[in-house]
């Protein structure tokens, strides 16, 4: 899987001014750069917060990357889709 | 002979800084300058900072389990209202010592020659220690934010070794340890906004009794249903445990503030 | 149980591709195959390649001893005429696992979750390991380009290390171990150019007879002075000789090639 | 010191294409965006790879930053300029 691309994206687009405004700009363009498979691109252009976190995106930087493109403005939004930690700790220890 | 002085934990939430609710928070920030007078009393000349990277400075192509900066430093980077990204007192051949005793004890600690520091090094360094950097800082980094963590244990014999090289320092230093985090917080999870009081208290009784058993014989899991995301960060709590053995410490504030998202704990821990 | 099948040891030097002089190389290129032969003959379905940095890869904000990619892999990233950047063929849960093992036996390796390599992994990777993909590669980047190094002795306990890990794996698997880098050399100093042929008979030596203490009582000012800064690079070695100890090897090829600034040597080890 | 700095500006102008057009269209301008002391300042836009190599530049990242700079067919005029590394391991034991 290509899980470290969805995240150097997410961190390009968190810390670099440029990234930023370039995802903003053209999102579909932007991500081409990134060697993402069909699933991960979806995820990150529909910018699908539920599917990323049980992907299993670091969620200091999902939030990090949702606010980066969203605002700060945007966390209620954010916080309503994101699944708990703890639902994932379930999955994981089934 | 270089001893240490003096450890303190202490959280680095922006949310304190940015005060989104405008809650009563004169409380909190005073316990910053209460522990700024400590040090200041302590006589200290250099300060080890024990921090996070929150995936901000370290991208996913190098993500390293200990790092220390051997240059200048300043922040924190992530400017927050009342703590600018300003210039912090360095001593570049201290850093350079514990790199290489580090090195020479089996850590193979990775090094930054560059780093303007986020906010888990920014704020102790700004806040905690006096104003005139006469306490020159060394941040350690260690991988509690971000996958593969630091196993508890070794961030706990890290500060053992630490200990050890503060120790055998052949100058006259006097070194306060921080150990930089929240307590229980989730950040970017559902949960966020949770605090567990009961895992705060938890953690704070261990470091009040100087007995890191309980915290070290917790699996990742637990502090992660516990604690939250953010609870990984009680390992700077044990670096600096580490290399205070059997010091017992006292609760200087804390509060599950209403203002943020974390379990906020400020403590001092005694040399034994 | 898996097991290591063999060793090589073999240079990544560019200008045996850019072959700037258009100097005779065919017998030089053609140890790259007589080992993939030998890897495909081995039955081996692993391969975890020791290589540096030249600081291309990782950068002054984060300058690791030891760094284990865990994502996919391409590479090498400067491309070479012949050696294009193309896919390696990678294993996750292997490096996962080398990773979990090491940070178990007190190894505070760094990981990259995303890494195009250079040609110290991306050379060995496309030449001397099957085209068809059956060998997995799992690079580890070890401290011999930038300062602070690896230590030596350290180096040959990581290999230990990874010796052991092997060792406890509990599938089936057939892994070859590459040290990848030249032997005498200077990079970007005002001797680049020279070769020192007697250091690098003295590094074959050791490895012939499987006996690193001669490399292992060597300090860096020595192999500064004698080897060059490339000659760093024999951490490399150092670490295949710790995963197979008493292993007695087999120079297949050494040549103080006028073609380039590089001692080139290829050779096998085997298990002993 | 803020001997890092001047490994950043060498690593980015090294590595990244973006980098390397800026430094070559306007050096000063490029430099200021790094915490230079004026010495290092002073030897990085002059090209002083002497000064550099004795100040402690890793070698390998100078020469790289010189070849980006000048383009390969300098590595002869950098090979001339560039100290022995024995010169420094003197200096170092004396
Ligand atoms: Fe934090
Ligand atoms: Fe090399």
């Amino acid at each position: 899987m290509s899980f470290g691309a969805v995240e150097q994206l997410f961190y390009d687009v968190s810390t670099k001014r440029n990234s930023r405004a370039a995802f903003r700009e053209d999102a579909t363009a932007f991500a081409e750069k990134y060697a993402l498979s069909e699933l991960e691109r979806d995820m990150v252009l529909s910018m699908n917060a539920e599917g990323l976190f049980e992907y299993g995106i670091n969620p200091m930087l999902l939030m990090g990357f949702w606010t980066s493109v969203n605002g700060p403005q945007s966390m209620p939004d954010y916080l309503s889709r994101v699944p708990t930690l703890t639902s994932q700790l379930e999955t994981v220890s089934e | 002979m270089a001893e240490i002085v003096g450890g303190f934990i202490m959280p680095h939430d922006p949310l304190l800084f940015v005060n989104p609710k405008k809650k009563e928070r004169d409380h909190l920030i005073g316990a910053y300058s209460e522990i700024r007078d400590k040090v200041s009393k302590s006589g200290a000349t250099k300060a080890i900072i024990f921090g996070a990277d929150h995936y901000i400075l370290f991208g996913p192509r190098c993500l390293p389990q200990f790092l220390i900066p051997t240059g200048e430093l300043h922040g924190p980077i992530d400017r927050l209202p009342g703590v600018g990204d300003s210039p912090i007192a360095s001593d570049p051949g201290f850093a350079e010592y514990l790199v290489g005793h580090a090195h020479q004890s089996g850590f193979d600690v990775s090094v930054a020659r560059d780093l303007g520091v986020d906010h888990a090094i920014g704020v102790p360094a700004q806040l905690a220690l006096p104003a005139d950097g006469s306490v020159k800082t060394v941040p350690v980094y260690m991988a509690s934010g971000v996958a593969p963590y630091v196993r508890l244990q070794r961030a706990y014999d890290f500060g053992r070794m630490i200990g050890d090289a503060i120790a055998k320092m052949p100058v006259d230093e006097s070194v306060v340890l921080i150990g930089s985090g929240g307590i229980s917080h989730w950040v970017g999870t559902g949960e966020m906004g949770r605090i567990n009081s009961e895992f705060d208290r938890k953690v704070l009784d261990c470091i009040v009794s100087g007995d890191a058993t309980p915290l070290l014989s917790m699996t990742d899991e637990e502090i992660m249903r516990e604690g939250g995301n953010g609870g990984m960060e009680i390992r700077h709590f044990l670096a600096v445990m580490g290399a205070l053995p059997a010091g017992r410490g006292e609760v200087l504030a804390y509060e599950a503030w209403d203002g943020g998202v974390t379990g906020l704990g400020f403590a001092e821990i005694l040399p034994a």
